[in-house]
């Protein structure tokens, strides 16, 4: 698989169809991989695919690194399933040249998210990792586990029910088979069965562990405003301490601001150096759009976002009688 | 122990608008205290951190001379949220101040030379305090040449005490505009132009400059065509500050702090630092 | 060298809740911190390194310079028993010396008391550090390239080495001089004790990697201060902070007003250089705009700027800073690649 | 005219009255609200009135930050879908209630402090019937006390 993507890649600078391929390489630390930049053939030995490329590499096309873009390069891209929805949403949103992108496709069967590993292990700090099929081989001074994949696998990858890039030119090997996962949202539903009591007590201990580092909002593909809402100072629309209610009205206008325009890819949450569950938010509002407006992010090119759009005579049951 | 992040009080005794957009206004305040007053000792080109309570503080060079006693003098920009508060003050309100802060013009090492001054815009605050800390000490000091620009003659600072310096005989002061205006009997042209036009002499001379960064970018080559030594090229740099003691980290230029090493520098100085200019 | 044996660590624990309030490092994985300790419990001595540093502690991540109400203004700084803080790791208790140099002290202006950060003097002038000795460095630890050792006695009051039965702890500074000689009734450590730090030394060491020295990237960075380098580190970099928050040496922060117009507090909290709007000025100008500019001004102050201003690294090898990187990008590799291009240069 | 004001009756019992913020468009619901003045009739004086040009003028952070700021309650009110001045302001906006309402509720903020209505330029009754209903679901529910700042320390 990565031999096989390395070749293409390396056929795609030989061919000199790109100036720069972005893809993962290894990491300097165990379970990471590190987003790498290719300018030349021989490069592409660097390229890597695992489980542990879990970065979404999509947000190298904007923000501050926008001049890639802007600069009419030949982009290669290397993409799980989420990382091609935010290509999708970048097209849609006039973010991106469709042509100027070569969009190579690797099948995805779920990354896995440090921190839980790290949680299996109290804490320890792990050596060396090792992947077979379904579950991951741990070694640290004096302990060695075997653990479950699925029990270390990204929250955004337990209920994904889109592993392969929608929209790709070169997918490597064969595309995941897609069986619907049923219920999407079930972690979501089970918090909305709690009282009201008892969700904001949830908010108020799993927020205020925030730093208000803004990982999670840097590295989300859908957050690319020139200037955030949080750094606006005229008016000042947030607190810069991490005050709970600051912290909460952050998470909730971020998420807001990517309503109907997130891919779920959980880069944010994998990001988080605090160990927030930041998908439950992002989460509930997909929910929300799938079943009021059936919309899901970064699937159609030709689709207008969520909240860009509206029907005349869609569901008001929430407007006062 | 003494809480340096606690502004003393100061009261608002004089506000001045002083261009027709009232962008600008000049204020000065006197101390509330008459211990703040005795402790506080300053010298041209210092700073202080304005302080609105509730609204947040600015730093301003402070535009008064040591020498003129009982009051300190800001003009004041209006830009943003704090300058914007800052010019709803009236004659009576109180406002925060902290300083002194940074250094000062090497006023010392001026003495018994020649002091050339170029300024431009409202940055003329500092150097006013200079020039008059000069004036009141005119006997030290050798020639005193000033070259003063604006966009045009609404926007000069202190226009009344302009007329009184150009009366003067034992100071030349040359005001320029950058495009000609009716009724205009100065120079126009932009401040470098004009000085490399006017060409003081850099014998036994010592230049300051401050004003908008690309006046300075422009004037400075200029000064050294006259032959004015990197040494005696003296600036004053801005840069955005917070705690203005050289330790909330975001002023600095390499290893320097613009707040506590700065503002002012030297040319030479500033040459070794690639990110100052 | 005293020895306090481990069936008595409860009792010296206890005999210091008189005197002091007691910091140790307490939680699990991520949320391990130095907190306070009301119960013995609560420390866990498992913690190779904390994921918070204990700068924390000593300089918050947000805290209340002054109230105001009207024109009046409040202090809110209370007078509480000195701190102790057990268990502090050699590159932190380093750490809390360099930010001692800025926040503490003032380099520019000594003497001058307007220059003195009055709320982290208020905490770090009577706390006493017991740096202990790290048996077990973690993958990620580097303080050997930045002249640290995890058996340094450099920074702290007092030192102190776990064996396996016992803590052997010495005095570094005054302050701990003087705090030992109030201690009684413990024995003084044997020439096998000594024989065990010694072993234990050799063994942490073994786990670090081989040294780079980054002493001299202190000369070499200005020489490299335009190279398109800074644009292939800085290139996988998304500016958040993450870095910078969990740093034990990184003290920017950012003043704001809360509250209305005659009602609120003024605070300072955290802020980082890495964040576009550190150096934005009110015209719109911001003097380090770009990603590369900013990254560079990360490295430049850790392995540079502050070596020039204090002739001392900034950066500790605490390793942090690597395992937060949501984008692993690991300072050692920065660092090693500086190098390789400044000697080039 | 809804009967038994809540309100007004347990008014003697405690003096805390709800505050509640009623973002209106300026097209329909406000001149809703001056209709339901000229004709005299009473609804709770609990309200403070924010006149925006449309609902879709209303930023989800408007909502979020007078919570914040100690409204105990939000009303925002618009055209009947529709009858928008601008064609389709509301209709965007309803899409933003419609994420923006469970979304509150979902993190713990009681459904009955924020609430959405159209009220059009001749409904003044209805505006009064509105903010009634408003008044009396947030007086049930109490101060607010979750998202206000200051409550929760730091």
């Amino acid at each position: 698989m990565v031999k096989a993507l390395r070749e293409e890649v390396k056929r795609l600078f030989e061919e000199k169809k790109v100036d720069l391929v972005i893809g993962w390489g290894k990491g300097s630390i165990p379970m990471t991989a590190t987003p790498i930049f290719i300018r030349k053939a021989e490069d592409a030995e660097h390229l890597i695919w695992d489980e542990t490329c879990s970065n979404n590499l999509a947000v190298y096309l904007t923000k501050d690194k926008r001049q890639l873009v802007k600069t009419n390069q030949k982009i290669g891209i290397v993409v799980k399933g989420c990382d091609g929805r935010s290509l999708v949403l970048y097209a849609v949103e006039n973010q991106i040249k469709r042509e100027n992108l070569v969009i190579i496709g690797v099948p995805c069967s779920g990354v896995i998210d440090k921190k839980k590993v790290l949680k299996q292990t109290a804490g320890k700090e792990v050596i060396s990792a090792r992947f077979e099929e379904n579950r991951m081989t741990v070694e640290g001074r004096g302990f060695k586990t075997e653990i479950e994949k699925s029990e270390v696998l990204s929250h955004s990858c337990r209920n994904c029910n889109h592993p392969n890039a929608p929209v790709y030119d070169i997918f490597i090997g064969e595309p995941v088979k897609t069986e619907s996962v049923g219920d999407v949202y079930p972690e979501v539903e089970a918090f909305e069965k709690l009282d009201s009591e008892a969700r904001w007590k949830d908010m108020v201990e799993s927020y205020s562990k925030c730093i208000r580092c803004y990982a999670c909002r840097n590295v989300c593909p859908s957050c690319y405003c020139t200037e955030c809402f949080v750094d606006q100072n005229d008016p000042q629309w947030i607190g810069k301490s991490p005050e709970i209610t600051d912290t909460l009205i952050f998470h909730l206008g971020r998420n807001l601001h990517v309503a109907g325009r997130c891919v779920e890819c959980g880069a944010c949450e994998r990001a988080c150096p605090a160990d927030i569950d930041l998908l439950k938010l992002n989460r509930k509002i997909s929910k929300e759009i799938l079943e009021r407006f059936n919309f899901t992010a970064g699937l159609d090119i030709n689709e207008k976002p969520a909240m860009a759009s509206f029907c005349e005579n869609e569901k008001q049951d929430f407007i006062m009688g | 122990m003494q809480n340096t992040y606690i502004p003393i009080p100061m009261k608002v005794d004089k506000v001045v608008t002083e261009d027709p957009e009232k962008t600008l206004r000049t204020y000065d305040l006197s101390f509330v205290k008459n211990s703040d007053l005795e402790q506080f000792q300053y010298l041209p080109g210092q700073f202080c951190e304005m302080s609105l309570l509730g609204m947040g503080e600015s730093p301003f060079g402070i535009a008064s001379s040591p020498t003129e006693e009982g009051f300190l003098r800001f003009t004041i920009n209006r830009t943003g949220l704090v300058t914007n508060e800052i010019h709803n003050l009236r004659q009576g309100d109180t406002v925060g101040l902290r300083g002194p802060l940074g250094n000062w013009y090497p006023v010392e090492d001026f003495k018994g030379e020649n002091v050339v001054i170029v300024g431009g815009g409202f940055a003329f605050t500092t150097l006013r305090s200079l020039l008059i800390y000069l004036l009141a000490h005119r006997e030290n000091y050798g020639e005193i040449t000033i070259i003063y620009g604006a966009r045009n003659p609404d926007l000069f600072i202190y226009k009344d005490e302009l007329e009184t310096w150009l009366k003067r005989t034992d100071m030349k002061l040359h005001l320029t505009i950058d495009k000609p205006v009716d009724g205009w009997k100065h120079d126009t042209g932009f401040v470098p132009a004009v000085t490399e036009q006017l060409a003081p002499s850099a014998e036994k001379a010592w230049v300051v400059v401050c004003g908008p960064p690309v006046m300075i970018k422009y004037t400075l080559p200029v000064l050294e065509k006259l032959k004015f030594p990197d040494d005696r090229i003296i600036t004053s740099l801005e840069r955005r500050m917070k705690c203005g003691i050289g330790k909330c980290g975001r002023c600095n230029i390499g290893s320097q702090y613009v707040c506590i090493d700065g503002p002012v520098f030297s040319l030479e100085f500033l040459k070794t630092i690639p990110e100052a200019l | 060298m005293i020895k306090i044996e481990k069936s008595n660590f409860v009792t010296f624990i206890r005999s210091l809740s008189a005197e002091y309030n007691l910091f140790a490092p307490t939680g699990e994985g991520r949320q391990s911190a130095f907190r306070e300790v009301k119960d013995i419990k609560q420390i866990n001595s498992q913690i190779q390194i904390t994921h918070n540093s204990p700068k924390t502690v000593f300089l918050p991540q947000t805290e209340i310079l002054f109230e105001f109400k009207g024109d009046d203004i409040q202090s809110v700084q209370k007078a509480t028993k000195p701190m102790f803080f057990w268990g502090v790791r050699s590159c932190d208790a380093r750490g809390l010396n360099l930010l001692d140099k800025v926040m503490g002290q003032s380099k520019q202006r000594p003497d001058d008391p307007a220059f003195q950060d009055p709320y982290w003097k208020a905490r770090f002038d009577d706390a006493i550090i017991l740096t202990l000795a790290c048996n077990e460095p973690a993958s990620t630890c580097f303080c050997n390239w930045t002249g640290g050792n995890p058996f340094s006695k450099e920074a702290g009051d007092l030192w102190a080495v776990e064996t396996e039965t016992a803590y052997l702890i010495e005095p570094i500074s005054e302050k701990g001089k003087d705090f030992i000689k109030k201690l009684s009734g413990y024995h003084t450590a044997s020439e096998k004790d000594e024989q065990k730090i010694k072993a234990l030394k050799k063994q942490a060491e073994s786990c670090l990697q081989p040294a780079v020295d980054t002493k001299t990237l202190k000369e070499k960075l200005p020489k490299i201060w335009d190279d398109p380098l800074w644009d292939e580190v800085s290139a996988k970099c998304v500016n958040c902070s993450a870095c910078a928050f969990i740093c034990p040496t990184c003290y920017c922060f950012d003043i704001q007003d809360e509250g209305k117009k005659g009602k609120g507090k003024r605070i300072r909290t955290w802020d980082c250089c890495m964040f576009p709007i550190f150096t934005k000025e009110a015209s719109g100008h911001n003097p380090r705009s770009l990603a590369r500019e900013r990254v560079r001004q990360r490295v430049m102050h850790k392995f540079n700027y502050f070596w020039e201003t204090y002739g001392e690294s900034l950066c500790t090898g605490c390793g942090r800073c690597i395992r937060v990187c949501p984008v692993n990008l690991d300072i050692r590799d920065v660092a090693k690649q500086l190098l390789e291009t400044a000697s080039a240069a | 005219m809804i009967k038994g004001n809540l309100v007004q009756e347990t008014k003697k019992k405690k003096d805390w009255q709800p505050k509640i913020l009623a973002i209106l468009c300026n097209w329909c619901s406000y001149a809703g609200a001056d209709l339901a003045g000229v004709s005299r009739i009473q609804y709770p004086p609990n309200i403070r009135v924010l006149r925006v040009p449309c609902s879709g003028r209303v930023d989800p952070m408007f909502i979020m930050k007078s919570l914040q700021n100690g409204f105990d309650g939000v009303l925002v009110s618009g055209c009947h879908p529709g009858d928008c001045h601008y064609l389709s302001g509301n209709f965007n906006a309803r899409r933003k209630f419609a994420v923006l309402k469970p979304l509150l509720e979902y993190v713990g903020i009681e459904a009955e402090r924020v609430q959405f209505s159209w009220v059009s330029a001749g409904e003044g009754e209805r505006f009064a019937e509105v903010v009634t209903k408003i008044t009396n679901d947030v007086y049930k529910v109490g101060p607010a006390k979750r998202l206000v700042k200051g409550v929760v320390s730091w």
